[in-house]
């Protein structure tokens, strides 16, 4: 990853809405935390609109640690997104 | 100190457990939870159930919930253990163990760990169904609720 | 339902929880606890510890203990084993399973049914020291206190 | 055993300290409950008496089943006298 760049991951029913595991996303200006990246994904496709749709299932972590709405984004972070995790 | 390990393979709760008391003689007693796959869900039959994880955070939030239960009580070491990929009923999924001198602190460990690990760490579990559909479980408030009588935020 | 068992030979945690769950596809976890011989007691370094235990009333007081673990919670099956005769350092001594469709149904039955062995199964232990003496071991109150919290007096 | 006879058990210390694990004994008349039987045994022989007068710490099973003082005891009982568990 270079310049600008974040790398974008996705699990579960958003990998299979969206239809990648994982996108390189050059940032936008003013894309500087969660929820600011959040609402340019959903405006990039209408599978990501569809996926992001769910809004409060969706969780996300930064750099694999949990993140909430208002956690800041920079280049060359490592972003995912998933539902709610259900293991064990 | 912690054994963490995400593998397809099927768990053995007795080779774990002679791995995590070899060669020891401090240890009172060892915890454990081992979770399997049940054949049904929500009243219907399933045929299997397909694990999918984050590989790196996975590892990170295993090693976070084991430091967090070594903080908290005497312990001589743990063990958590996940599979991941396809798995049919009756198989298992996840093992869990806590070696302490002391029988309470081995037991509540294990407890703290299991309800950790699944409001934390990045696991999603798929069933399908015999009639051939298949649907993302959903997370359940009573694990939410389970993590959250240790007094840490479940998230 | 239960499986009880006393017995000379170590115990196989694998073997006995593979016992438990053959051919089952209906449970959800199973909660074990495992104690094993320390090497040292109240500050001493010990030897060996010898289990003395009062055979049919063992028996019979393991069967009650099951028996009201399965009237408490859903369980789908429980096994409790105990050792006797001579021990050495980090040998088992007792394991207890649990196996329920839930995991904190196997979790708190197998609290429960080892705090109970603990004070209702006649068992007596007796540590042999490096120095060469022996003493029996006196009950402890902790563990009264530990049966007690499930609203059973302890005897 | 015949007649009105019952069987009496040692455990663990009582064991020792009293010499014998099992012995048969001839109920006297008057002799119908645990504390009645242990003042009985206590006064049988000295190594009765010492391993009795530990007193609280012993704990009585009739027919296997955990007996206070006052429980009866009847021709034919087995009945065992041992310090609290410690198994586990």
């Amino acid at each position: 990853m270079s310049g600008a760049g974040i790398k974008v991951l996705y699990f579960a029913w958003l990998r299979e809405k969206i239809g990648v595991a994982e996108e390189d996303i050059e940032l936008a200006p003013g894309i500087a935390t969660v929820a600011a990246l959040t609402e340019w994904l959903s405006a990039s496709s209408p599978r990501h609109e569809a996926a992001f749709a769910a809004g409060k299932t969706v969780r996300c972590a930064v750099n694999q640690d949990f993140a909430a709405p208002d956690a800041p984004i920079r280049a060359g972070d490592e972003v995912a997104f998933f539902p709610p995790v259900t293991g064990g | 100190m912690a054994t963490i390990r995400v593998q397809t393979e099927a768990i053995d709760i007795g080779a774990e457990t002679a791995a995590l008391t070899a060669g020891r003689a401090d240890i009172g007693g060892i915890g454990s939870f081992l979770g399997t796959v049940r054949d049904t869900a929500g009243g219907r039959k399933i045929t299997a159930m397909s694990l999918e994880h984050y590989p790196g955070m996975t590892e990170r939030s295993l090693a976070a919930i084991a430091a967090e239960a070594e903080a908290r009580w005497p312990l001589l070491g743990c063990t958590l253990i996940h599979r991941v990929g396809r798995l049919l009923p009756g198989e298992t999924i996840v093992l869990v163990l806590a070696a302490s001198p002391h029988r309470h602190a081995a037991l509540e460990a294990t407890a703290f760990l299991i309800d950790f690990l699944k409001t934390k760490a990045p696991f999603w579990k798929k069933e399908s169904f015999v009639e051939g559909d298949e649907e993302w479980v959903s997370a359940r408030d009573a694990d939410d609720s389970a993590a959250a009588r240790w007094d840490i935020a479940a998230r």
